[in-house]
């Protein structure tokens, strides 16, 4: 594949309807959550309000060049990211950029941000910044390996990189999926799935309560709404990933709201049933539990 | 080196006032100027409180748009309303069912911020005694302009049952902008809810300018503050 | 007879080196030293001795002609006479060794000379 | 119980003029000199190994504070509270912090609301609870609280005061019927 | 020619023409002495010349007119001569050096030295046993008398102990030449040799007695301790003669012997020498006295010679060649030594760092160390090439461990003795001034240098000291002078110049290893130009390193390989001990590896079975058994270098405490080395497999290992450049990984790391050096905040970060891609886990790096600092375009070594069309990454400067504070332990069990060594039992064999 102009409106298509999508799938979950605890919740159109708000917030601080440029550094890894995988499968208008690279440039393209983040966040200064990156980063060392080991079992399988040619792959019957085909690398991956959407168990790095809210804990106004775009997007991005790799890609925009809802959702179920854990029992968790998995998928395939 | 550090004070305009100022009331030690030797041996005075922090005021931040982008943002302001998990009082403990199944304030567009950077509405939820204005005033500084106070319980109006305490001060509105006053000793969550109501409406309306209102009348809140606040550590305005 | 002055000569060795190795005075291992030196000698006389044969002197006794046949082998005998001026030599120099030594350590117990070891 | 301790006591140290509160709680008067062996005797070999408390009661009429060290024996659950007197005009007192770290707080705190020292008490002399205080101890009889808080913060004008009985009363049963 | 019984007869005479002068005429006594030493030495080595030119033959001298038996004759052939030269110039440089103490003690004094010299000369041309007696009886005598030359008291009682021993010798020695004459009916050398079946049949013991004494007389280990106790109190002057003219000798006496012995007795001389080699370095370990520990060396040094002169059976013809180099240049390098010695006034060995002051001196004392150690280019090292080789194709592979664990403790000691010198406290006298007794160390350098070149040109290799790279190093020796600006300006142009006119040879894997050693080498020197003065030893040393990497990378043979792998050993070895507080860390570089050095001569020489020249492609053709050994050793050996885990622990320090611009020397280009070692191996070699195990697959495991152990260790480190160090050991974990993998990408892969890895890692180092050398602290924690003050140090390292953990769009991710492509078609599937694993941790302690430095709060102490020096910050702006460009065009590096890797690994190359680099699997295509990631970046960078336009710039304490506000930057700033909640979930694998194994190993070395050392107890009965002793055990060995 190569560029072409028209690739920019499309990618700039997609990006509009998964902000759109991510600022109501947000708000439905904590509504759902809400629910859990016999609340109403937000109303669903609030991250839209809230994004508003930050943006015209009328003053702003800054700590530095790098402060600056961190939410800059997120959001670019969240467009990157959701840019870089092809959306829908099949669609030449939803393929996005995915020509520039296959699946391991998805894979560490999902870095680019939260780096770019901790130097912003570093560079405020403050404490609990700092305290919060180490966390997030000590975590995410043992929480991305299951997913990496379910990447390499399924590119054995599969004999590719290529995003699109292992949704090809999964096409046909549901039984297709590598949910089916390969339920270890998915039950790896989708434990690794826990630990990086930032919800309880695996919330520590912002722990509200404890270490304000982490790495942000400087961040307002308009770098904190950089940040909320991203928020709706980055995660979709990785679920668009997970959904092209483990449950057969999705190859119309209904399907696509869906799956990723119910992925989405999983992290939501388990979130609201579960407790906090501290670094060291995460880590030890991951270890103990999801890196088996990974390891038994990669030595079956 | 002592000498050289007073000597290095009186040499600057309002050297010899400041250290005056020192001496009235005991500076911690670390906030005191001191000479500092670099790694190459160069050696220079650190004045913390000119140092570390910005000297810059407040100023004014004018709506920057058209009217009908004000509006929206006003709109969205009031629909989204963050408070600072600040418990200055005992009022605090009134704030916490608003969280709960019961009252919900969450479908109000309100939410509690851990940091007050990234809040805008500052709930003083009680009394505050000389040592709490402090902090309150320093965390009013770091919220970002607009933003709201609001005063819960007799006790920010006029002093309440602490009216004749020699540490608590009266009038809150003497020391920062207050937006709205919830009465009550103490007021019930429900009449946070209806307080809160009316704020939206007062910002909707365009009316809650209190950030620019303390930026406009910088000096006279600052003359209040310092007036009660003896050992003021800090620079003028905590950005 | 050349057999028992072999043995003799093997047995002041042996007695001369139990002598040097057992007493700590120097100048009573220096004499032990001496005492297996002349076990040595002994011993290479003895194995140059043939019976029945004289000194290997060519003079009016033993013509050049029957020399081979009447005259026990030569050369221990030369061999014996350069070890002892060897052995004198040492002795001397250990005599020497042992004045000094004194002189500079007020004993001559040779256990105490072990400033240097290890 | 208190009585036979005092009894014990009386013949160690010159005590002052003891009260029985109740059958576990009494108070004894004691010297500045014997407060320290008192009290070390009192942790050591009766058992009173806790420090509850100590504060001060500003006697103004008798030109004196009062220090009250609050004992408690918990094995025999009983309490015994050592009374000082301290004239107002020499308001330096030993420190018992190597005896109860506790003590050190409190001692803080006399520091700043009565003023009264206690040298070599760690920390002693930063602010505790009051930031940049300027005037006397707020504790002391002589400080007008009420003056002070009018001359310092300004009031909102309209206040009223009210008897809360009365008010109350007025408020709710506005036709003087009391049936309660 | 003058006839060489004018050697003993011209010294004979001089000292009798010293009997008959009047004492007081001292001057004219040592006149007379220093002229006969010089006819003496000016006539042997006209011999030598005349040998070795072939103008005449050996000459038998034969005396009192008659042929052997009947008379005493002497030969002198060439081997003769080089060692009748060599004592009677030892002679005469001593007696130079004696001058003082001559004149002193006087005529009878000088007599003595004359006759010892001519005793010894007897001893080497002699071919009469008897007349070997004599002339050993005589050493006694005169060495009885020069022990007295010595000022120090001790020596009398030592004199007297050698005495004792000597005294046992004796008696052995002519009751053994008795019964030998019994058995054959002569007393000539060579009649005997010819009766020689008789005599070892019904002579055996004769026999025994006569090569016991003789070897006694070489006082050989653990029968020695009177020797010690001479070398340790004689004077320096004498202890030279001792260790190199007697030892000299009395191994020609030995080896006379064993041609009656014949090879049964040369195994005996072959364990008593290895044996002797062995422990007398083992108990040098615990030595602290300079004149003792040479002696211990010089025991061990001559049971080595003694175990060449035992293997001449298997050495041939080149046995004169082998025994020769070891025995000169260990000669030379005691003598000089023991001159040395006599110029520091201390005795302890860290007196000899008042040797700093002299740079003269100093590299006097490195070239002895070198000749004794045998490194090249001097003698030692050819002959030991040889020795191991013969050795080897014999399979006497206990000998070949024995001698190279001997080597190995030998070069620890004496190079933890060079870094006392070089880095402890002066706190002693000065060097004592006297001009002739510099002259005389002189000479013995000139003599060591001129050996190495006559070695070089007999040997069968390519000349060492003709290399052209090897002389520019040295060049810089004599331009030492320069101020260090100019000669870092030659050096680069060297660099530069040298790449300029190799380039054409290179194929293209040596061309990216060329690249960067040489490219990359002059580059790095840039920031050299930072330095002022005259940096006395830098450029040598660097050179040195620089000119074995350039002959490293060219080298066809094993010869130069491993002659280009020592160079470059010792010249980094010097580089490191330059650091302040590097002076442990540099001695167990360097053990480690010159062990590693050792494995791989081992390996080299089981390949080559005896073949001397053997081509590196000849590995190739090593049959099956012995393949994998040879593989093994060979690998063990290049990991060494690369500091796989295991054999790491000298990294860490070595790195860290190097000086600034030399860390990325020895991390950017000097890990390099091993790797290209394996390339190499793996190029020729191919899998191999031992006991049924794959060795690549191990391979593999020692790098995921590696990897993950690296990287995790690095996340706790508090030093910067210790962090960087054991990231380095990460890193080079992948390498070997990828390496290991044997396919087409894995070593692509590998090449890739070779590339980012030198470039990163040299940047990272330079601008951490920079902000160390600014702030005065390597520790993180005490930095902070310094973004604003040195924003171009910080560029650097954002970029190197950003690269290294392989986060697109910078050329880590390239790296990342080749190895997913990589993994695919692996056959190990378990080793990636680790590798897996590892790679996320890279991200804990990069960021820590930038954050705890950068970011974050500033200290006090810190607000006044400046940017990193210009010449420290130009090389890094420069890699950072390198990795720009590198990043968009890898392909202009890896495309051609792509092809070229596919002649050894067709399967699997990638297809680098247009803007796309495709694999089999997936594609890649960097540009094109490069501008969506840049054309986002700035969309949204230009939003937030829209809406964000006001934003007021704040101070570093105006932070929320919980209400609060802090008070000091040193308690705001969470740096330190910065991964705790890590540490105690992961920080039991980062235990240093390796450090703790190898401290136990030389833990227990050192306590053998201070245990056993107490056999010399410093009594000399003692030592006469341990000879009686050494004599019995030999004899029941001999016969029991």
């Amino acid at each position: 594949m190569q560029f072409e102009w028209i690739m920019v409106p499309y990618s700039l298509l997609t990006l509009f309807i998964v902000v759109n999508y991510g600022l109501l799938l947000t708000a439905l979950m904590q509504k759902i959550g809400a629910r859990v605890g016999r609340r109403h919740g937000i109303p669903i159109w609030q991250n839209y309000v809230d994004l508003i708000k930050n943006y015209g917030i009328r003053s702003s601080i800054t700590h530095g060049v790098m402060f600056y440029l961190g939410p800059v550094f997120r959001l670019t890894g969240g467009v990157g990211l959701l840019l870089f995988v092809p959306t829908l499968y099949g669609s030449e208008m939803f393929s996005n950029l995915s020509f520039a690279g296959d699946l391991i440039l998805a894979l560490y393209f999902i870095f680019f941000g939260s780096l770019g983040m901790a130097l912003g966040a570093g560079e405020s200064g403050h404490p609990h910044s700092a305290i919060g990156v180490s966390r997030g980063l000590s975590q995410v060392t043992t929480a991305e390996l299951p997913f990496a080991l379910a990447v390499f079992a399924i590119a054995l399988q599969y004999q590719t990189l290529s995003v699109t040619e292992i949704v090809a792959a999964q096409q046909g019957s549901v039984w297709n999926w590598t949910l089916f085909t390969n339920p270890l690398a998915v039950a790896a991956a989708m434990l690794s799935f826990l630990g990086s959407m930032m919800r309880p168990p695996f919330d520590v790095v912002l722990a509200p309560q404890e270490i304000p809210i982490g790495p942000p804990t400087e961040y307002h106004s308009s770098y904190l709404a950089l940040m909320q775009t991203n928020r709706v997007i980055f995660p979709i991005a990785k679920i668009v990933v997970y959904m092209n790799l483990f449950f057969g890609g999705a190859a119309t925009w209904p399907v696509f709201f869906l799956k990723v809802f119910l992925i989405y959702f999983f992290s939501l179920f388990v979130g609201v049933v579960f407790p906090r854990f501290r670094v060291e029992q995460s880590v030890r968790w991951f270890l103990v539990w999801a890196l088996p998995l990974g390891i038994a998928a990669i030595l079956v395939v | 080196m002592k000498d050289e550090l007073d000597k290095r004070l009186d040499n600057q305009p309002d050297g010899p006032e400041r250290r005056g100022s020192l001496k009235d009331i005991p500076v911690r030690e670390e906030l005191l100027p001191r000479w500092v030797k670099g790694p190459e041996g160069q050696e220079y005075v650190v004045e913390p409180l000119q140092d570390y922090f910005c000297q810059a005021g407040p100023t004014v931040q004018t709506p920057a748009y058209t009217r009908i982008i004000e509006d929206l943002f006003n709109w969205a302001r009031a629909e989204s309303l963050w408070i600072l998990g600040f418990g200055t009082g005992c009022g605090a403990i009134e704030m916490r069912p608003l969280m709960t199944p019961r009252f919900d304030a969450y479908r109000y567009g309100i939410q509690w911020r851990p940091t007050p950077r990234q809040a805008n509405l500052f709930v003083i939820s009680g009394y505050l005694s000389v040592k709490t204005l402090k902090r309150a005033i320093r965390s009013y500084e770091q919220m970002q302009n607009p933003k709201y106070v609001v005063g819960l319980g007799s006790c920010t109006i006029n002093g309440g049952m602490y009216w004749d305490s020699y540490n608590t001060i009266k009038r809150l509105d003497d020391y920062l902008p207050v937006d709205l006053y919830i009465t009550g000793c103490m007021p019930r969550p429900e009449a946070l809810l209806q307080g809160f109501d009316d704020l939206k409406k007062l910002i909707r309306a365009g009316k809650a300018e209190g950030a620019n209102h303390y930026a406009e009348h910088f000096d006279w809140y600052k003359a209040n503050q310092k007036r009660v606040i003896k050992d003021w550590d800090m620079p003028d305005y905590s950005w | 007879m050349d057999l028992i002055a072999m043995a003799t000569g093997f047995l002041l060795i042996l007695i001369g080196l139990f002598g040097a190795l057992t007493n700590r005075n120097i100048l009573r291992m220096i004499v032990a030293f001496a005492v297996a030196n002349t076990g040595v000698n002994l011993v290479l006389v003895s194995v140059g001795y043939m019976t029945g044969r004289t000194a290997p002197i060519l003079d009016s006794a033993v013509p050049v002609a029957e020399a081979t046949a009447r005259v026990i082998d030569p050369v221990p005998q030369a061999l014996v006479l350069t070890a002892i001026v060897i052995g004198v030599g040492v002795t001397a120099l250990m005599l020497a060794y042992a004045y000094r030594l004194f002189k500079t350590r007020g004993t001559l117990d040779i256990s105490r000379y072990t400033d240097l070891k290890w | 119980m208190m009585q036979s301790l005092y009894d014990r006591l009386k013949d160690r140290f010159n005590l002052g003029e003891f009260t029985g509160r109740r059958a576990d709680l009494a108070f004894v008067t004691v010297s500045r000199e014997q407060l320290r062996p008192l009290l070390l005797h009192l942790r050591d070999l009766e058992g009173f190994t806790h420090l509850v408390l100590l504060t001060a009661v500003d006697w103004i009429e008798d030109d004196t504070f009062q220090l009250t060290y609050l004992l408690n024996d918990r094995a025999r659950a009983r309490d015994i509270g050592v009374r000082l007197m301290l004239p107002r005009d020499d308001t330096q007192m030993d420190s018992i912090h190597d005896l109860w770290p506790t003590a050190a707080t409190y001692q803080r705190e006399l520091r700043e609301m009565f003023g009264i020292d206690f040298p070599d008490s760690p920390r002693v002399n930063e602010d505790f609870i009051l930031e940049g205080w300027v005037d006397i101890p707020p504790y002391r009889r002589e400080f007008d609280t009420l003056r002070f808080a009018r001359e310092t913060y300004p009031e909102r004008p309209g206040r009223e005061t009210h008897d809360p009985a009365t008010y109350m009363k007025q408020q709710l049963y506005p036709d003087g019927e009391d049936n309660g | 020619m003058v006839s060489p019984i004018f050697i003993i007869a011209g010294s004979l005479g001089g000292a009798f023409l010293l009997g008959l002068l009047r004492d007081p005429w001292r001057g004219a006594s040592y006149v007379i002495s220093l002229l006969v030493l010089t006819f003496t030495t000016w006539l042997a080595g006209s011999w030598l010349w005349a040998l070795s030119s072939g103008a005449v033959t050996p000459v038998e001298i034969l005396t009192a007119g008659t042929q052997p038996p009947f008379a005493v004759n002497l030969r002198l052939g060439i081997a003769e001569a080089a060692m009748v030269l060599l004592i009677n110039l030892t002679g005469l440089l001593s007696a130079l050096y004696l001058k003082d103490t001559l004149f002193k003690q006087g005529r009878r004094a000088m007599a003595v030295l004359l006759i010892f010299s001519m005793a010894l000369s007897g001893i080497v041309m002699t071919r009469d046993l008897f007349n070997l007696f004599v002339f050993f009886e005589l050493t006694v005598i005169s060495t009885g008398g020069l022990i007295l030359l010595s000022r120090d008291p001790r020596a009398l009682a030592a004199g007297f102990k050698y005495l004792v021993a000597s005294q046992v010798v004796s008696i052995l020695m002519l009751v053994g030449i008795i019964f030998a004459y019994h058995a054959t009916g002569s007393l000539n050398l060579d009649d005997m040799a010819a009766a020689s079946a008789a005599l070892l049949r019904g002579g055996a013991l004769a026999f025994f007695l006569v090569f016991i004494a003789v070897v006694a007389e070489l006082k050989v280990f653990p029968a020695n301790g009177w020797a010690l106790d001479i070398y340790e109190s004689a004077h320096p002057a004498f202890s030279a003669l001792v260790s190199a003219a007697a030892g000299s000798a009395s191994l020609v006496a030995i080896d006379k012997l064993l041609q009656i012995g014949g090879p049964a007795w040369m195994d005996v001389a072959s364990i008593i020498g290895i044996v002797s080699f062995v422990g007398a370095n083992l108990f040098a370990l615990a030595q602290r006295v300079d004149r003792r520990l040479l002696g211990y060396s010089s025991v061990a040094q001559i049971g080595l010679i003694l175990f060449v002169v035992g293997q001449q059976d298997i050495l041939g013809e080149r046995y004169l060649f082998v025994a020769g180099g070891v025995l000169l240049a260990h000669a030379v390098g005691k003598a000089g030594l023991f001159w040395l010695s006599g110029l520091v006034a201390g005795r302890d060995l860290t007196a000899w760092s008042a040797l700093r002051g002299n740079p003269l001196l100093l590299f006097a004392f490195a070239s002895f160390l070198a000749l004794l150690i045998g490194l090249p280019p001097f003698p030692g090292f050819y002959a030991k090439w040889e020795l191991v080789h013969a050795i080897a194709a014999h399979d006497h592979l206990l000998e070949l461990a024995l001698l190279l664990f001997g080597a190995l403790v030998e070069a620890g000691y004496l190079y933890r003795w060079f870094g006392y010198a070089i880095k402890r406290e002066i706190d002693h006298e000065p060097i004592a001034p006297s001009l002739y007794k510099r002259a005389v160390v002189c000479v013995a350098v000139l003599a060591g240098w001129l050996l190495a070149y006559v070695w070089g040109e007999l040997s069968p290799h390519d000349n060492l000291l003709h290399a052209v790279p090897v002389l520019f190093a040295l060049a810089f020796l004599a331009l030492e002078w320069l101020p260090a600006r100019v000669k870092n300006a030659l050096a680069i142009a060297g660099l530069l110049g040298w790449f300029a006119f190799s380039y054409p040879a290179y194929d293209p894997l040596q061309l990216i290893f060329a690249l960067i050693v040489l490219a990359g080498g002059a580059l790095i020197l840039l920031a050299s130009f930072h330095s002022d003065g005259r940096r006395l030893g830098f450029y040598p040393s660097a050179m040195l390193m620089y000119a074995g990497l350039a002959m490293l990378i060219v080298a066809e043979d094993s010869f130069n390989f491993f002659a280009a792998w020592e160079s470059l050993t010792i010249g980094s070895y010097f580089l490191i001990l330059r650091g302040r507080q590097s002076e442990p860390h540099a001695l167990s570089y360097l053990v480690f590896s010159l062990g590693g050095a050792f494995l791989i001569l081992a390996g080299f020489a089981l390949a080559a079975q005896g073949n001397v020249q053997f081509l590196l492609v000849s590995l190739a053709e090593v049959a099956e058994p012995l393949a994998p050994w040879v593989f093994a050793l060979l690998a063990v050996g290049f990991m060494t270098k690369t500091a796989a885990i295991g054999l790491h622990i000298w990294l860490p320090g070595a790195h860290a405490e190097a000086e600034t611009d030399v860390s990325p020397m020895v991390s950017g280009i000097l890990l390099k080395a091993g790797l290209f070692g394996l390339f190499m191996l793996l190029m020729t070699m191919g899998r191999q497999e031992l006991y049924g195990v794959d060795l690549a697959h191990v391979m593999m495991w020692i790098g995921a290992l590696s990897a993950l152990l690296g990287n995790l260790m690095a996340a706790f480190q508090e030093d910067a450049k210790r962090l960087l160090a054991y990231s380095s050991i990460g890193q080079m974990g992948y390498a070997l990984f990828g390496l290991a993998m044997m396919n087409h990408l894995g070593w692509l892969m590998a090449l890739m790391f070779v590339i980012n890895h030198y470039i990163y890692k040299s940047m990272l180092f330079l601008s951490v050096g920079g902000v160390a050398k600014r702030t005065g602290t390597r520790a993180m924690y005490q930095m902070g905040g310094l973004i604003t003050l040195m924003p171009l140090s910080f560029i650097a390292v954002l970029i190197g970060i950003i690269a290294m953990s392989g986060v697109p769009p910078l050329s880590g991710f390239g790296g990342r891609w080749i190895f997913y492509n990589a993994i695919m078609t692996s056959e190990y599937r378990l080793p990636m886990i680790l590798i897996f694993v590892s790679g996320p941790i890279a991200f804990l302690y990069l960021f820590r790096l930038i954050h705890s430095i950068f970011l974050g709060q500033l200290k006090d102490e810190h607000r006044r600092v400046k940017e990193a020096p210009f010449w420290l910050v130009l090389p890094q702006m420069i890699y950072v375009v390198c990795l720009l460009v590198f990043a968009l065009a890898p392909g202009l590096a890896l495309r051609r070594v792509d092809a070229y890797i596919s002649n050894f690994l067709p399967q699997g190359a990638l297809s680098w069309e247009g803007l796309t680099i495709t694999s089999e699997f997936g594609y890649w295509s960097p540009v094109s990454i490069m501008l969506i990631v840049g054309v986002i970046f700035v969309v949204i960078f230009a939003w937030l400067l829209f809406v964000n336009r006001r934003a007021q710039k704040v101070k570093q304490f105006n932070i929320v504070f919980a209400a609060e506000r802090p008070y000091r930057p040193e308690t705001t700033h969470y740096a330190w332990n910065f991964y705790a909640p890590y540490k105690k979930a992961l920080g039991f694998l980062a235990w240093p069990v390796f450090e703790r194994f190898w401290a136990a190993v030389t833990d227990l070395l050192h306590t053998l060594a201070e245990l056993l050392r107490r056999i010399y107890t410093g009594n000399g009965q003692v030592y006469a039992i341990h000879l009686l002793a050494f004599v019995v055990v030999v004899y029941l060995l001999k016969e029991g064999l």
